[in-house]
């Protein structure tokens, strides 16, 4: 079980400093410095890095759940990507930096390459928050394997561009970077990184998805029309009720994932399959649930000042990165396929 | 919040891991020696009566209830069993609706006498029993029921009619819902009343009501003058709608709710083989996702059950879900399915073509048995304070 | 537009002739003879046949229309396949007889020869009513283009079997059979045959639908729930108001592949896409249609006394024949691609 | 017979089929002399003041209406020049409005000084229209208005607040639905009445709402003493109820309500190229079928209206169809495209990219305005006989 203190100072910390109007401002371009450094001071930032590394070292599940809490409060800061960073790092034994980080590549067709010169060469693209990090935490190519290595955000040539959410995502060129630091990444690989990324991606949607359901009942039960809060007709109560059932059902799945990653590791079939149930049951739902909130809002959901939006367009990004439902689906559809007909109700009670 | 409601994560214990190797042997032995047919379930009433018996001694029946009566072992334990016999289409329906609703409730409200001497039959996979609680104005709506019992000397008179009663023509037993007194102005759902009646009771008269599978499941039953002893009278007179709907609801999400055409899928499987193309590895893993989540929520809500929580919405989530999901399933499989044509080699699907075709036929019937889609997403409309 | 007369002829012999009891017999394997007698004494039986070969001589609109209505009344006799056979053997040439016919093959893989001898060779899935008709009209490869044949059934090795409408989908051999008449097919071929049945097949769905929309409104004024007719309630209008969409779209679509053949024959790139929308989107129609009028039925829509599956199951069994949505959407799709981006809309609008 | 509407086929007549050439040739010399983009339709304002012009030029707005008023052209003419509009993504916001809404209300109800100064300067392209309906507690329920029109010396004072009015920063004129009696307990609806109102009058302040695309379309307007003469009355006071609604219902069923998300179709096919894999050929075969059943239907529409025929239900159908299926196509298509990667050719796809983000933006909306997807089955089961 996850350590109820972690959650609670990340909860309270984003009721304080989280507002809509701090969202809104940071797809201006306004860094939150406050929350941040809140975060950051409170050491929810590196919950994944040993504390001999200089992290948190608390629980795998102690992460996901900060990271649902995250999602849920849409928060504008790159807390997902350090907390991946610092993780990155610490399977190779690098000490994690203070400072906003990001990790790269973010496809399994990554390319970047470390030289015996100890440069780096290759672009990364659709790098989530990497103009407002200090560090990037890189999975390159070595030889025959992966090193993970961290290098200075100054001095790399970053091509800006946002995601659909509005935040940052960029396009960065590594050619020539010099690693602070470079080590083995311990068996990890790019397919691996990815997958990871997908599993974080799946908790920050089902808090997202959390907040859509809270705000759409309440909604619904203070907008009145027809004389009656509309929340009393029945189409909407059902529309609801459907909401719900994907939140919960989003829950269930990328705590799944969580959990599978925390008992078995990042590596192996397993938890690939517990991941691709994640991404795809989760991305439906986050396409399902935004439709469903969205509809139960009115035009009023539409506005940039009100702030479903800043959900719902994180959940339309989520759903994309590190692989979407279409991309996951056929991966776990062939290691169905691959183990038989009869192998499936083992495959879908293994592990419990 | 309106999101109060949770799927704790459940870890089985080692007991439950061993019990599932335990309840796969004990199938697999009963495949070989062709107690049923493992794709279809297809079994005769004899054999479906035999399989009772040899669960019901596995101590397999009933595995909730506290000693005496049943075998004290968790909720976790009896899942597993559950959706071990669902997923190899084991012919449980001489003892199902008994272990999962009829027994419960006699445990929760049946006079001492009658659980003394119920439920050891029920757990030993003698009795079947059957639920009289539909009738035909009052469906969606049990609180209008009208078939009514009457006080008579040493117990009561039932005159009516009962409809969709299921496996009636094979049940010894019914609990029905009955009015005893007209509703109140202030409390519509007041003046019904829960009874247990032997089925071959004199006065009853089973009709069968044939579906469009062709097959007889439901039942319509009349009573004329039927009489119920008073030792049979369960809970409270006038005061059925304090019990049973509520914690029995947990029961919706049980496998039973998400498994009843997931044999349309494994046979696909099969005939798609170790390599399909990107359109059906995708359709494949999109189906995969949704019965592994609606699992793991199932599987959550027993393991709450065990923990003594009480999740009631979160049950109608799992049948909502569960049911939609079951229900589109057939149709998802017939668009990956490849284009028959007169080269197609004969027979080569021909296990997979029967079960499209059937769980085409039943699949409308699975969001409207054991509380429609309308009713479901009414309850948890409530849940999240809307109602 | 249609010839209103014909059409009101087979409306009035399907509500004297087609009782529910009647095709419930019908799949007990009672031929509805009255039925059958009526339909052909009307002329209605060999709608598409030219007066000098034995038929009507009716408008291809008004054929399509008595399918619409024998589709509604889920009529348990060949019509559409006596129709398809009369008009397969008119486009040859050849006489049509009297007395229920089906067509063969259905499928546009079909494998039926005839040889220098006159004799048959072949073997034909799935032919509708095989064993109750009187002559089978066969499409049959002969050289390098196809003749159509005309077949007596009663020499015929048929084996029987029965598709979910609980109708005779039977396989036949043709292997040594004599045709009564074979004659050159006029151009015509297979992939025609078969985007003809597919065609034939909206129209029959169509009506169907227009059916369970009617049983179900009906059904949703009559049941009493709660205190009023479940038609009351909020969450039924709009699941019904939804089947209504459906049957409309069903309707249109179907009429609009109807026009395209009626207009420009069976053969060409632009009627196979007429009837590719058809299928395609008529096919969906009757799948989410029943879903939905089940839905509203209850349990009773289950029962196989009430006359709602005499409806649903057809659209099943018919959604499925010529083709289903998945085949023609690829096929339709292809044709969509190969014309490229910026022709998409004078795809849509050519014809009109 | 609940089935009671009917979608009569249509045949374009000739004038129509060459009046499409003579469009696709305009729109094809503006596209080349740089008036718009054609694959966002984006143009500045100027550009679409000046686009309107050249189309009322052509005699291509209120073209239905009777001369001298309009151009007394037939409604499968009006009909063709809208949908080649919308396919090439023509900036026609300048006018479409006045076109589509504002013209017809104020040539069926408003005073004939009115018609005749107003109506030709719409038809010429000059005028723009905005349409003041919704009010921050009035959206769905649009008879619970409550700005207010009082009747003064020769005249009305406005006073109150609009909100979601589209393009009223640009509009020249709006037609508003004010109130001018409170309701009465047999008729809710009464007491509301349309007025022209001047946008440049004094007292009015636009408010602009800003969406989450980041564009501007909606606003919000406030009326403080607005003075709107006599002559600017549309129809009878406290009867707007009887007016508008039905009639123009038709409009619903326009191609403006199945066209506004398909460039992110037409981009995707050009993405995906002549040969695709099954897969991206079934999906576009699917979206192809619905845009096609689509376009015939609502083109069924326009010719029941040019016969004469009244078909409110059809053209509800058609817009509940028509939203939920634009609404739906970013998704589909977002699950045809191919794979993103780090080795995927840079800008390669970037106008579909671009198209497939702002259509995913913009979907939520289009079941919401106009009528809601709720509004609109409301309709239709009042159609069906169930209202």
């Amino acid at each position: 079980m996850t350590d109820s203190i972690i959650v609670d100072t990340a909860t309270r910390i984003f009721a304080d400093l989280c507002e809509p109007a701090t969202i809104n401002a940071a797809e201006e371009g306004k860094w939150p410095e406050a929350l941040w450094n809140a975060l950051e001071e409170n050491g929810l930032t590196l919950t994944w890095v040993p504390d001999d590394l200089g992290g948190a070292g608390a629980e795998m599940l102690d992460g996901f759940a900060v990271l649902r809490v995250a999602g849920r409060a849409a928060a504008p800061v790159p807390l997902a990507e350090t907390l991946m960073a610092g993780w990155l790092l610490a399977q190779a034994g690098i000490e994690a930096p203070a400072g906003p980080m990001t990790i790269a590549p973010v496809y399994a067709d990554g390319n970047i390459e470390l030289g015996p010169d100890g440069k780096l060469r290759g672009r990364a693209r659709d790098l989530p928050f990497a103009r407002v990090a200090k560090h990037v935490a890189v999975l390159a190519r070595q030889g025959g394997g992966y090193s993970a290595a961290l290098v200075e955000a100054a001095g790399l040539n970053i091509r800006q561009d946002k995601s659909l959410a509005g935040e940052p995502s960029d396009t960065v060129s590594f050619d020539g970077a010099t690693a602070t630091a470079a080590k083995p990444a311990n068996g990890l690989d790019l397919a691996a990184l990815v997958r990871f990324g997908a599993a974080v991606r799946t908790q920050q949607m089902a808090g997202a998805l959390e907040r859509i359901l809270d705000q759409s009942v309440q909604w619904a039960l203070d907008r009145v029309q027809f004389g009656r809060p509309i929340g009393k007709f029945q189409a909407v109560q059902h529309n609801l009720a459907q909401l719900a059932g994907e939140v919960a059902a989003a829950g269930s799945a990328a705590d799944a994932a969580a959990e599978a990653i925390a008992e078995r590791g990042i590596n192996g079939n397993a938890v690939d399959s517990d991941v691709a149930v994640a991404k795809i049951r989760v991305g439906e739902a986050a396409g399902t649930g935004a439709a469903i909130a969205h509809q139960a809002h009115g035009a009023m959901g539409f506005t940039y000042e009100h702030s479903l939006h800043q959900s719902t367009r994180r959940l339309w990004t989520w759903r994309e990165e590190f692989g979407n439902e279409r991309a996951w689906a056929r991966r776990l559809g062939r290691m169905v396929a691959a183990q038989g007909a009869d192998q499936l109700w083992p495959f879908i009670t293994q592990g419990s | 919040m309106a999101y109060n409601f949770h799927f704790d994560p459940v870890e089985l214990p080692a007991e439950a891991k061993e019990l599932r190797q335990e309840v796969r042997s004990f199938l697999k032995a009963e495949i070989a020696a062709g107690s049923f047919d493992p794709h279809t379930g297809r079994a005769s009433n004899e054999q479906a009566r035999a399989f009772a018996r040899k669960v019901g001694a596995r101590g397999w029946i009933g595995m909730t209830w506290p000693k005496p009566y049943g075998h004290g072992r968790s909720h976790l334990e009896r899942y597993v069993v559950t959706e071990e016999m669902l997923a190899y289409h084991a012919p449980t329906r001489h003892y199902s609706t008994a272990d999962r609703q009829s027994g419960p409730v006699i445990l929760r409200y049946g006079q001492e006498p009658i659980k003394q001497e119920m439920l050891p039959r029920i757990a030993s996979g003698e009795l079947c029993f059957c639920i009289g609680l539909s009738e035909p104005n009052s469906g969606s709506d049990v609180f209008a029921a009208s078939t009514r019992a009457t006080k008579t000397d040493g117990g009561w008179l039932v005159n009516g009619r009962k409809i969709w009663t299921s496996n009636a023509h094979n049940a010894d037993y019914m609990i029905a819902l009955l009015r005893t007194s007209p509703p109140t102005k202030e409390n519509r759902r007041h003046g019904l009343t829960q009874f247990l009646i032997a089925c071959k009771s004199k006065g009853i008269t089973i009709r069968p009501i044939i579906n469009q599978t062709g097959g007889h499941d439901f039942n319509e039953i009349f009573f004329d003058d039927v009489f119920v002893p008073d030792l049979h009278l369960i809970g409270e007179v006038d005061m059925a709608w304090k019990q049973a709907t509520d914690e029995l609801a947990y029961e919706r999400s049980g496998p039973d709710r998400w498994t009843e055409t997931l044999s349309v899928f494994t046979e696909f499987l099969r005939t798609a083989g170790p390599e399909p193309d990107d359109r059906t590895a995708e359709g494949i893993g999109r189906e995969v996702a949704h019965l592994a989540t609606l699992r793991r929520m199932s599987l959550s809500v027993a393991g709450m059950l065990q923990a003594g929580k009480t999740p009631a919405v979160e049950a109608a989530v799992v049948k909502d879900l569960g049911t939609n999901w079951e229900q589109a399933l057939p149709n998802q499989v017939r668009l990956m399915a490849p284009e028959r044509g007169d080269s197609t080699p004969e027979s080569n699907d021909d296990r997979f073509e029967q079960a499209l075709r059937h769980m085409t036929l039943i699949a409308p019937k699975l969001t409207i048995q054991g509380g429609t889609r309308e009713v479901l997403r009414g309850i948890i409309a409530r849940g999240l304070g809307l109602r």
